[in-house]
């Protein structure tokens, strides 16, 4: 059930009995009544947790949130990462897998790096990591090597990140792709294709499949094509 | 300066003449100063050469990137810029002046491309050389250096973006009183055994590698630092001594030579000062008189016979 | 409008006397005219006011007939502003000066916000960005301010010329030097090094060449020009910017060889000729 | 707001290596302009050029003023570009950004200084009354080349615009509104549109060698090895990272009104004058364009009284 709000609409929960209402991002509680403080439509799981999920630009960093975010300066202790939110966040030294005082990790001005939010409070500049803290493994999150990054809407990131998405299987179905989605709306694709020289170099069907793929991410984005509609569009790429 | 127009004869002369793009006027050309480059300029043809400061390669050539003399040492070819900023060298002596005061540290300006660093733990504090540094000497940094003053220092290390950090940790370095200052192009600072020359005037001239020359008052031997008539509290005093009238003429007569050698672009030391002073006092000329330009060439030419 | 003055008389000459492919007389002035400004008295006050030294490190003045153009180079140095500094090579910034006294159009406002001037500056900086060795200078910072005396037609070629000059005189290092030159069209015959007056009346561009690849980096035509005389006018230029080359060569190397006389003087082990003299009072 | 960052490390190595196998982001090959969208509003004279993800606005509006006192016979027409932060947030209210300067300029040059409109059919009494055009240039959003978009507009709504017909009988001016008589198009003589390339140049070495391709934003050195690429209307990353600028502003027939090359990465005199004549294909396609959009437009006006 999934009905579009707008900021300041009452919401009224249906028969939930006596279980404690939850409420997402985008609803908050005024005076014993529910209001939506965003436009979207409204989500409900298991009829107690409320959520709105709308399709912003600005991306307001929450804890454990996946992101991609650009290295814009290196400081004593950290890198200060721009990850699209109001202020950049810092990412420590430390914070990688295996990392320790003597071997730093190998980042300049201008990498790219996959991280998960640790720290995401109002008040306080956002902190990133770049290890899964429970398992202390880097569970695929680092430095992004080559390949491309766009930016597209949360709503697409979030369905992206989804196991369930039609659109990045097919896209593997058509040539080796690696993607890496961070819920702040950027999206790293890469399709480095293991040449037969061996050499990882941008061949060049690298470069034209991960153009490819760009397209169709964005295709889904703009147009929200379907899986018919993608396989259309990388028909008539492929000449 | 060097004033030259395309042709010979007044400034409305013939013009250039291009027809047919030969130029009849090339009355200077490489070839014959093959010691001379210009930016852009091959200046070899193969590679075998290894390339030094002022060069860089272009497919099989080496080019210049700057005008000046070029210098072969057998496989290393270089060029020596005729003009250019301060290149620092570790240990080269140079006179700066405190232009800003930061956590633990001075920014200074020595003539570099960037400004210098002085971290306040590469400087001699006050009471001697034994003394820890204190907490509090962080917060009282303005009683030491600060905006404006003039030292001499030393080059003790580079940073990652070439930035020289200077250290006064030695007693011949330090706060400097009793004079004036004089910018030159640092290239025509001869390196010398040492730069700190008591002149036969009564003067003290302080030659900075840098291009910057701090003249001022003879210091006697038993007051000069670390002796027993020098007092270690007053090493960042700002107050002047007093300096009697001949004394402050001396010090304005070798500034004045020092500014003449500049313009006529003559390599400055201690011994040619000593012999221009000589001469001009031979000639009494009048101290305002210096710098009037036919006393200033008659004083080059006297310079360059008595190297004859 | 007045009578109209052949741009081109039958025989062949311009209004100016010039031939049609003939450059106006160049006079080029390398290093600081004033004496004092080579050697430069530190007072307090003065340094204090702004601790950067007066004196350029590098200035050129340049004339091409009645056009005459000052450039002056300081740097590179410390970056005045911390934010400007950039962390792995030189920051470029150029200011263009219209003297109000110069003539031409610039009698009007030619204030600070003036566009044109602007778009001078905007010009001379990108042309030089790529030239200018920038890596050797992290962090630091290149200032060309170039003024504009007179005008008479080939403000952007006496700009170029003196921001190229004045850097040499620096001692920057440039990867290549650049030349301008400015040609036009009256009618089918090409005119180099066009004056205001021929300016207003024919068609005509700047080129900014790189004398050691011989390519093109500037390239500037605010007039209407038919595309298939464009070809023949930009040639032409381009053939011109060499002779320009050739007198800017002369000067520099002719001014280097005189300062590494003088500073032979110095050295006890060389003798001093006699040629050396006179080359002495020229300076 | 942060100032925009950057594009990042990966982004640069893609664009060069996308570059030197001649593909772009967008899949244009690359000497094909974006095709341009001209919506024309209500208004006579307003137009909205698109350009991929680049819109601007232009619009015109008339009024009757004294000549200047040196000029008795010539109307007026003065252009206000100003890119405010609609555009981008790179761009800051009140503070004159460097592509506000060029695309000012060029505007200038393209749309006044090149007669493309005869200032004296503006006059109506010589001395006393003539009409004073002010074209308004708003940049609704800049996905990069926003010069050439804008100089498109511009001059598309220098076409579509009507004045009003006027009637004179000694001192009275009498000014018909639309519903009496049909206003009329201005004279136009020729329509001059900009063309813009973004320079790329990177050493010939790299590209066959298995080195990472030259990623810094600003190559220097000598270019004589250097093999260099011309990308013609940029998007914003092609743009962001471009070496260098050539613009080119001709007309249909292939009379050149402005070349703007401002230094940048330097180029062969062969490669600059193919480059022209790339232009002038381009400048007679788009010409029949805006000849079939202004006519479309016309044709669902109905304003014909007569």
């Amino acid at each position: 059930m999934s009905i579009f709000v707008l900021p300041g609409d009452l919401i009224v929960p249906g028969s939930t009995g006596s279980k404690k209402l939850k409420l997402g991002p985008g609803l908050v509680e005024q005076s014993s009544a529910i209001v939506a403080t965003r436009a979207g439509t409204l989500h409900s799981k298991q009829r107690t947790t409320f959520f709105i999920d709308s399709d912003t630009q600005r991306y307001v960093p929450a804890s454990s949130d996946p992101v991609i975010g650009t290295i814009t300066a290196r400081q004593a202790e950290s890198y200060r990462v721009d990850i699209g939110s109001a202020s950049p966040a810092t990412l420590d030294f430390l914070a990688f897998e295996g990392a320790s005082k003597r071997n730093r990790p190998s980042l300049r001005v201008g990498s790219l790096v996959y991280a998960r939010v640790s720290v995401a409070q109002r008040h306080l500049d956002p902190e990133i990591q770049c290890y899964d803290a429970t398992t202390g493994k880097s569970a695929g999150f680092g430095e992004l090597k080559g390949g491309m990054v766009i930016k597209v809407g949360a709503k697409t990131a979030r369905s992206l990140l989804s196991p369930t998405h039609f659109l990045l299987p097919l896209l593997g179905a058509q040539f080796p792709l690696e993607v890496a989605t961070g819920v702040n709306g950027r999206v790293w694709l890469s399709s480095v294709e293991k040449a037969a020289s061996g050499s990882s170099t941008t061949s060049r069907n690298s470069v034209k499949n991960t153009i490819a793929a760009i397209r169709c991410v964005q295709a889904y984005d703009e147009e929200g094509l379907d899986a018919k509609g993608i396989l259309a569009l990388l028909a008539s790429l492929s000449l | 300066m060097f004033r030259f127009t395309s042709s010979t004869g007044k400034a409305r002369s013939n013009p250039v003449y291009v027809q047919g793009f030969d130029n009849k006027d090339m009355d200077w050309d490489a070839e014959t100063n093959a010691g001379i480059t210009a930016p852009g300029e091959t200046i070899v043809s193969s590679l075998e050469f290894m390339r030094g400061h002022g060069t860089f390669p272009d497919g099989d050539e080496v080019a210049a990137t700057v005008a000046g003399t070029l210098q072969r040492v057998n496989k290393l070819i270089s060029v020596k810029p005729i003009r250019s900023r301060y290149t620092p060298e570790i240990g080269d002596l140079v006179v700066a002046r405190i232009v800003e005061v930061q956590p633990r540290r001075w920014k200074v300006d020595a003539n570099g491309r960037q400004d210098a660093v002085l971290m306040l733990s590469s400087v001699n504090l006050p009471g001697g050389i034994q003394r820890r540094k204190l907490e509090s000497d962080e917060l009282q940094m303005r009683t030491f250096f600060e905006e404006g003053d003039l030292l001499v220092a030393e080059v003790q290390a580079f940073f990652a973006d070439g930035a020289m950090s200077l250290h006064t940790r030695s007693l011949r370095y330090g706060k400097l009183r009793n004079g004036q200052m004089i910018t030159v192009p640092p290239i025509l600072i001869k390196r010398l055994k040492s730069h700190f020359c008591a002149l036969t005037c009564g003067v003290d001239v302080i030659l900075g590698i840098n291009g910057y020359i701090w003249v001022s008052k003879h210091v006697k031997e038993n007051q000069q630092v670390g002796e027993e008539g020098f007092d270690a509290e007053s090493v960042y005093s700002n107050k002047n001594d007093y300096i009697d009238a001949t004394t402050r003429m001396a010090i304005v007569r070798v500034s004045n030579i020092i500014k003449i050698m500049a313009r006529y672009y003559y390599p400055i030391s201690d011994i040619v000062l000593n012999q221009a002073y000589d001469w001009i006092v031979e000639n009494d000329y009048e101290l305002k008189d210096l710098l009037n330009e036919d006393i200033g060439e008659a004083l080059i030419a006297a310079m360059s016979t008595t190297y004859q | 409008m007045g009578s109209r003055v052949e741009i081109l008389n039958p025989g062949g000459y311009r209004s100016d006397g010039r031939k049609q492919y003939e450059l106006r007389s160049m006079d080029i002035t390398l290093g600081s005219t004033s004496s004092s400004s080579s050697t430069v008295v530190h007072d307090l006050q003065n340094a204090m006011a702004h601790p950067h030294p007066t004196a350029p490190d590098g200035r050129a003045h340049i004339a091409h007939g009645l056009t005459e153009a000052t450039a002056q180079v300081f740097g590179p140095r410390e970056a005045q502003m911390r934010r400007d500094a950039i962390h792995d090579r030189a920051n470029i910034n150029v200011q263009v000066v219209m003297l109000p006294f110069s003539g031409g159009a610039s009698s009007r406002r030619r204030g600070r916000g003036d566009k044109r001037l602007l778009e001078l500056a905007a010009a001379i900086k990108s042309t030089f960005e790529p030239v200018i060795q920038t890596g050797l200078y992290p962090r630091s910072q290149i200032d060309i301010i170039v003024e504009i005396h007179q005008q008479d037609g080939g403000v952007l070629q006496a700009a170029i010329n003196a921001a190229t000059l004045a850097l040499v005189d620096a001692g920057v290092a440039l990867y290549d030097q650049v030349v301008a030159v400015s040609a036009g069209l009256h009618s089918t015959a090409v005119l180099l090094d066009l004056t205001h007056y021929e300016e207003n009346d024919c068609p005509h561009l700047t080129v900014g060449v790189m004398p050691r690849s011989g390519k093109v980096t500037l390239l500037n035509m605010e007039s209407r020009l038919h595309v298939s005389r464009f070809e023949h006018v930009f040639s032409v230029a381009c053939e011109a910017a060499k002779i320009i080359k050739g007198e800017m060569g002369n000067t520099i190397g002719q001014r280097t060889e005189s300062l590494v006389s003088a500073m032979a003087q110095g050295e006890p082990t060389y003798g001093r000729t006699a040629a050396a003299d006179d080359m002495m009072d020229e300076i | 707001m942060p100032r925009p960052t950057s594009p990042s490390i990966p982004e640069k190595e893609f664009l060069v290596s996308a570059i030197q196998q001649s593909l772009r982001l967008d899949g244009r090959p690359l000497t094909t302009l974006r095709e341009p969208q001209l919506i024309f509003g209500s208004e006579l004279g307003w137009v909205e050029c698109v350009m991929g993800k680049t819109r601007v606005l232009a619009a015109i509006d008339a009024k009757m003023v004294k000549p200047a006192a040196d000029r008795p016979y010539e109307g007026m027409i003065n252009i206000h570009s100003e890119i405010s932060p609609m555009a981008s947030s790179e761009y800051e209210q009140g503070r004159t950004s460097d592509e506000e300067v060029t695309i000012t300029r060029m505007l200038d040059k393209v749309l006044r200084r090149s007669d493309a409109l005869d200032k004296e059919s503006l006059c109506v009494v010589a001395g006393q009354r003539v009409w004073s055009l002010r074209l308004t240039i708003q940049f609704l959003s800049d996905g990069g080349n926003m010069l050439d978009c804008a100089c498109l507009a511009g001059i598309v709504a220098l076409r579509h615009f009507r004045k009003p017909e006027v009637d004179v009988e000694g001192e009275e001016v009498t000014i018909h509104s639309p519903e009496s008589r049909a206003p009329l198009p201005l004279a136009i003589h020729h329509t001059p549109i900009c063309f813009t390339f973004a320079l790329f140049s990177f050493p010939t070495t790299q590209t066959g060698s298995t080195a990472a391709p030259l990623i810094s934003t600003l190559p220097s050195g000598s270019f004589s090895t250097h093999q260099t690429y011309a990308l013609l209307d940029p998007d914003l990353l092609e743009e962001t990272l471009a070496h260098g600028t050539l613009s080119i502003a001709l007309n249909a027939q292939s009379e050149l009104c402005v070349l703007q090359k401002m230094g940048g990465v330097p180029l062969d005199q062969a490669k600059v004058v193919r480059l022209v004549e790339l232009a002038v294909e381009k400048a007679k396609e788009l010409e029949i364009f805006i000849e079939r959009s202004l006519k479309e437009d016309w044709a669902g006006r109905g304003l014909e009284v007569i």
